[in-house]
C-alpha cells in the first residue's frame, strides 16, 4: 500500500472507532439526570464522559492526519449519517425494536445489554490495538482500555443482576439480548478498511477475537440465568456507512446548534 | 436545659455539633429540611442542564458539562448522605420530594432556552449559589459543613467554566453575542431572588443564625453578589437587564432595582414555566426505575440466601 | 399607526397563527402510521393537512408582504424557536409533563384534549376573522373555520368518549386536561401585535371570546364527566416568542433536512 | 361438483365472483390471504414513509407525503372491508400480522435513510406495486377487483407525484443529486424482487391463474416493469445499479442482471433490516391504543343503555 491509501485506510479506521465511541456516548447521554438511581446516573455519566473522551482523542488524530481545517468538531458535527462509521448496535434507541418517530420510554436493560456485549468487544479489541504499528493508535488503545475494563464490570454486574433479580428484570433483560444479539454479527463481517488496516499493522483482526468475546457473553449470561439470544439474521453494515433509521434522528439533534451557527467557537 | 446550654455554648464558640452528640429536635428538624432540600436541588438542578447535553455544539464543551452534572449528581449523594446522619432515609427524603412535601431550589423551574443558558447558569447560577455556600462550610453541623467545603470547591470551578463558556461565545459571531445577552436577560432576576426573600420578611433568619446554620442575612448575600457580578458582567461586555443598576459610592456598593417577588413566589409554590415539569420527569424516571431497583434488591437477596447456605 | 408599523403587526399577527398551526400540525403528525386505530390514523393526519394548509396560506401571505427571497419555506424552516410566535401549549410533547429530552411514550387522551382545547379557541376565532380588515387575512378565515368545526367535533367526540368511557380512560382524560389547561391562560393575555391588530380592524379581540370558548369547554367536559381543570398558573408566553424547552427539538427536528441543503429546492 | 363447475365457468367467462356467492374454500382462503397481506402492506407501509413526515424540506412535500400516508391507510381501510366480506375480522386479520402469522409486503422491510428515499418510494415501488396491481383490477373477486381500481389510480397518482420529487432533486444541487442515486441504489433491487420469485420457482402462481386472481406472470410483470422504467430513469439522468442492464433488440426487451433470491427470502422470512422494527412498532401502536379501544366500546355501550332505558 502507499502512503495515501495507508491515510485513507489509518482515517477510515480511526473514524470507525471514534464513531463507535460518539454515537453510544450520545445514546446513554440521554440517561444524564434520568437514570434509575442516583449513584447509576452518574456510573454512566462517567462512562460517557470517557466514551466522549476517546472520540475526541481518534478524531483528534483524524484531523492531525488529515490537516486543513479538520478539528475533532468537524468530524462530529458536520458529516451526515452516511459518513459515519459505527456499529448499527450503538445507534438503536434504548428501547425494544421501533421505528424512529414512534416515540417511546427508555429501557435500562436494553442500555447495559448494549454496554455489555459493546464493551465485551472493546476491551480485547483495545488489548490488540496496543500493538498498533501506528503509534498514537497504540496510545489511545492504552488509555481506552483502562475505561472499556470499567465499563464491562459495569455492565456485567447489572446483566447479572438483573438476569438474576426478579421475575420481571429476567424476562426484560432477556428480551433486550434477544432484540441485540443479531447486531452483534457486524463484529465479524471484515470491511475493506478493517482488512487493510489489519493488513498494515495498524488494525486487528476483529474475527479472531469472536471466541474470547463469546465466551464473555456465555459465562456472564449463564451467571445471569439468561440464555445465549441466536445472533442470526440481517447483518447491519453501519461500519459501510449504511445505518438504521435512527441513526438521522441522533445526528439532528447532536448536530443542530452546531450547524446553526457554521465556523463559529465554542 | 443542661444540654441544651451546652449544646448552644458549641455553637457560639464556634465548634461543631457531630452526628453523635445531642441536638435539639428542631435544630435537627431544621437541618434536615434544609440538606434535603439542598441535596433534591442538585438532582432537579441536573436536568435544566441535562436539557443541552446531546445539542452541546463542540466535544469539549459537551464533555464539561457532562462532567458538572456528573459533579452536581455527587453532590446530591454528599448531601443525602450528610442528611442520613440526622437520621433519616435517603428513600424517605425522595418521597417527600416526589410528592411535593419537600422542595428544591426555586431556580431549577425556569427553561434553559438556548446553549448559552449552560454558561449563564454555571456563572450567575452557581455563583449565587456559592455566595449562599460559602457561609455553610462553618455551618454548626460537621457533616454539612464538611459537605459544602467540597461542594464549593467544585462550585467555583464550574463558575470558572461557565463566565469562560460566556467569554468564548461573546468574543464569537453577533448571533453568539445575542444569545448570551438573551440568556442574562432571562436569568439576572431569578438569580437575585435566589437569595431569598429581603431580610425584612424573612422568617426563619433569626433561629437559624443563632444555630449557626445561617450567617450572613439574605441581603447582605445578595449585595454581595452584585457587587461581584457587575464588574464580571463589564469584561462579559453584556448588559445585565436593570435599568436602575448604579455604584453607589456612598454606600460602597451597587444600587439595583425591585425584584419582582410575587414572581418568585408564584414559581415557590409551585407555578413556574418548570415546576410541573421537572417533578413530572423525577416522577417519570423514579417509575420507570423501579423494576431496576427492585431487581437489584431481590438479586442482593438471592446472593445474601446463597452465601448463607453455602456456609452452613 | 403609519404604513410600516401596520405592516409589522400584520407579519407578527400572521406568524402567531401560522406558527400555531405549523407547530400543532408538527406535533400531531408524529401519530401518522401509529394511531391507535386506522380511521382515527387517517383524521388526524387528515387534521394535520389541513393545518399544514392553514399555516402555509399564512406564510404564504407573510411573504408577500415581505418581499424579496421570503418564502413560505424560509419561515418555516430557517427561523430559530424564539422567532417562533405559537402558543406553548401546541409544543408540548403528547404526554404528561416531563421535560424535552426525557423520552416517552405518547399519549392519545393528551392529543385530543390538546386539539379540543385548541379548536375550541379557533373555530370562534376564524369565524370572527371573517370581518378583518386584510381581505387576504378574512379569506383564509373563512377556509380555516370549515375546518376548525370539523377539528373541533372530531375532538369533542374523543373527549366525550374517553371521558365518559372506562375508569382507566377517564383518569387519563382528567390528568390530560388538568396538564394542559393551566397553558390556555396564554390565549387570554393579549400580546403587543394582537392589541395593534385589533386596534387596526386586522385581528380580533381573543379575550372577548373567553366565554364563548369556556362555554364550550364546560359543555364538553360536563358530558364527558370531566371536572373543569383550574387554569391558574404560570402563563406561558409562546406568542411572545418565550417558548418551552420542548420546542427547540420539535425544530432541530423538523429543519434539519432543509437547514442541511440551504438554497436548495424540493 | 355443479357449483364447482359453475363457479369456474363464471371465471373463465370472466364474470365476477361476489360475497353471496358460492366459492370453494380454498378459494376464500386464497383470497383472505392475498387481500389481508395486501391491507397489511398498506398499513405498515405507512411507517417508512412516515419516518420522513416530520423532517420533510417543504411545506409543500410535507402535504403531499401526509396526503399520500394517508391514502394508503385508506387503501388498508378498504382492503380490511373487502376481506370482512369473506368472513374474517378486521380484529382476527390484526391478530395475525401481530403474532407474525400473516405476511405484508416485504419491500417494506428495509428503512428510508435520506428524503430522496420519499421519491424513490413513489417512483419505484408504488410503480412496482402498480405493475402487480393492474391485473388484480379484473380480478374474479368483485369486491377485491372494485377495490383495486381505486387504488390503482390514486398509486398512479402517487408515482407521479414520486417522480416529480425526483425530477426536482435532480435539478438541484449536486447533494441532491447525490441523495436521489444513493436512494436508487439502493432500492432497485428490492423493486424488482417486489414481483415475486421467477415464474419457474413460483407455487403459488397456478392455482391463482385458473381462479382468476392472478393474471399475469410474476416474470411478465417485472420485464414490463424494467421496460417501463428505464427510459424514466434517463430521463431522470439516475444510473440504475445493474451493470447488465441493456436493451436486447431481437427479445424487444431490457436484459437485466441476477436478483439476490437468497436476500429477498432473509426478508421475506423475517430477517430483514427492519422487519423487527415495522412489527415492534405496530405491536406497540396497537398495545398503547388499547386503552382509547376499550374506552370507545365502552362509551358506545353506555350510550346504548342510556338510548334503552329513555326508550323504556
Amino acid at each position: 500500500m502507499d502512503a495515501v491509501a495507508t491515510e485513507t485506510v489509518l482515517v477510515d479506521y480511526l473514524l470507525h472507532l471514534g464513531d463507535n465511541a460518539l454515537v453510544l456516548a450520545q445514546r446513554n447521554s440521554q440517561w444524564c439526570g434520568v437514570g434509575p438511581v442516583l449513584e447509576e446516573d452518574l456510573a454512566l455519566t462517567n462512562q460517557t464522559l470517557d466514551l466522549v473522551g476517546q472520540a475526541r482523542l481518534l478524531y483528534q488524530e483524524v484531523a492531525r492526519l488529515q490537516g486543513g481545517d479538520v478539528t475533532e468538531d468537524t468530524l462530529a458535527y458536520f458529516r451526515d449519517a452516511p459518513d459515519f462509521r459505527n456499529y448499527v448496535l450503538l445507534e438503536l434507541p434504548a428501547s425494544l425494536p421501533r421505528v424512529g418517530y414512534a416515540q417511546g420510554d427508555m429501557d435500562w436493560g436494553v442500555t447495559l445489554a448494549r454496554n455489555f456485549l459493546y464493551s465485551a468487544l472493546m476491551v480485547p479489541l483495545w488489548d490488540a490495538l496496543q500493538a498498533s504499528r501506528h503509534e498514537p493508535l497504540a496510545a489511545i488503545a492504552a488509555k481506552s482500555l483502562k475505561e472499556a475494563r470499567y465499563h464491562l464490570r459495569h455492565a456485567s454486574d447489572w446483566v447479572v443482576r438483573l438476569g438474576d433479580g426478579t421475575d420481571e428484570s429476567h424476562a426484560r433483560m432477556q428480551a433486550a439480548f434477544d432484540h441485540l444479539m443479531p447486531y452483534t454479527q457486524e463484529f465479524w463481517t471484515p470491511s475493506d478498511f478493517e482488512t487493510a488496516a489489519v493488513a498494515a499493522g495498524i488494525g486487528v483482526d476483529v474475527a479472531g477475537l469472536r471466541p474470547v468475546w463469546r465466551a464473555t457473553v456465555e459465562a456472564t449470561l449463564q451467571e445471569a440465568t439468561l440464555r445465549v439470544s441466536s445472533d442470526q439474521g440481517y447483518v447491519p453494515q453501519g461500519k459501510h456507512g449504511l445505518h438504521s433509521e435512527h441513526l438521522g434522528y441522533l445526528l439532528a439533534e447532536m448536530q443542530c446548534v452546531a450547524r446553526a451557527h457554521p465556523g463559529a467557537v465554542w | 436545659a443542661d444540654k441544651f446550654e451546652a449544646f448552644q455554648a458549641r455553637i457560639d464558640a464556634d465548634g461543631r455539633i457531630e452526628p453523635q452528640d445531642w441536638m435539639p429536635e428542631a435544630y435537627r428538624k431544621t437541618l434536615i429540611r434544609q440538606i434535603s432540600q439542598h441535596a433534591h436541588s442538585e438532582v432537579v438542578g441536573m436536568l435544566p442542564e441535562g436539557n443541552w447535553v446531546t445539542r452541546a455544539p463542540s466535544l469539549k464543551r459537551k464533555a464539561i458539562l457532562l462532567a458538572k452534572i456528573q459533579d452536581e449528581g455527587g453532590h446530591g449523594l454528599y448531601l443525602y448522605s450528610a442528611a442520613e446522619t440526622l437520621g433519616v432515609t435517603r428513600a424517605e427524603l425522595i418521597e417527600q420530594l416526589l410528592t411535593g412535601r419537600a422542595k428544591y431550589s426555586s431556580i431549577f423551574n425556569y427553561p434553559t432556552l438556548n446553549w448559552a443558558d449552560v454558561g449563564v447558569i454555571g456563572w450567575l447560577v452557581d455563583g449565587a449559589a456559592i455566595m449562599n455556600q460559602i457561609p455553610l462550610c462553618r455551618c454548626s453541623y460537621g457533616p454539612y459543613a464538611r459537605a459544602m467545603i467540597r461542594i464549593c470547591k467544585e462550585e467555583s470551578f464550574h463558575q470558572r467554566q461557565g463566565y469562560e463558556l460566556l467569554l468564548t461565545m461573546m468574543r464569537g459571531t453577533q448571533a453568539q453575542r445575542d444569545m448570551v445577552q438573551d440568556a442574562v436577560n432571562r436569568w439576572w432576576w431569578k438569580c437575585l431572588a435566589m437569595f431569598g426573600p429581603p431580610d425584612s420578611a424573612s422568617v426563619h433568619s433569626e433561629q437559624s443564625m443563632r444555630w449557626g446554620i445561617k450567617r450572613i442575612s439574605n441581603d447582605e448575600l445578595r449585595q454581595k453578589f452584585v457587587d461581584a457580578t457587575v464588574p464580571q458582567a463589564e469584561v462579559l461586555g453584556v448588559t445585565l437587564p436593570d435599568p436602575k443598576l448604579k455604584w453607589n459610592p456612598e454606600r460602597g456598593h451597587y444600587d439595583f432595582g425591585e425584584i419582582d417577588w410575587d414572581e418568585f413566589w408564584q414559581t415557590v409554590n409551585g407555578n413556574g414555566p418548570c415546576n410541573k415539569e421537572r417533578l413530572g420527569t423525577r416522577i417519570k424516571a423514579h417509575r420507570d426505575g423501579a423494576w431496576v431497583r427492585e431487581a437489584a434488591l431481590a438479586h442482593a437477596a438471592k446472593r445474601r440466601a446463597r452465601a448463607h447456605k453455602a456456609a452452613a
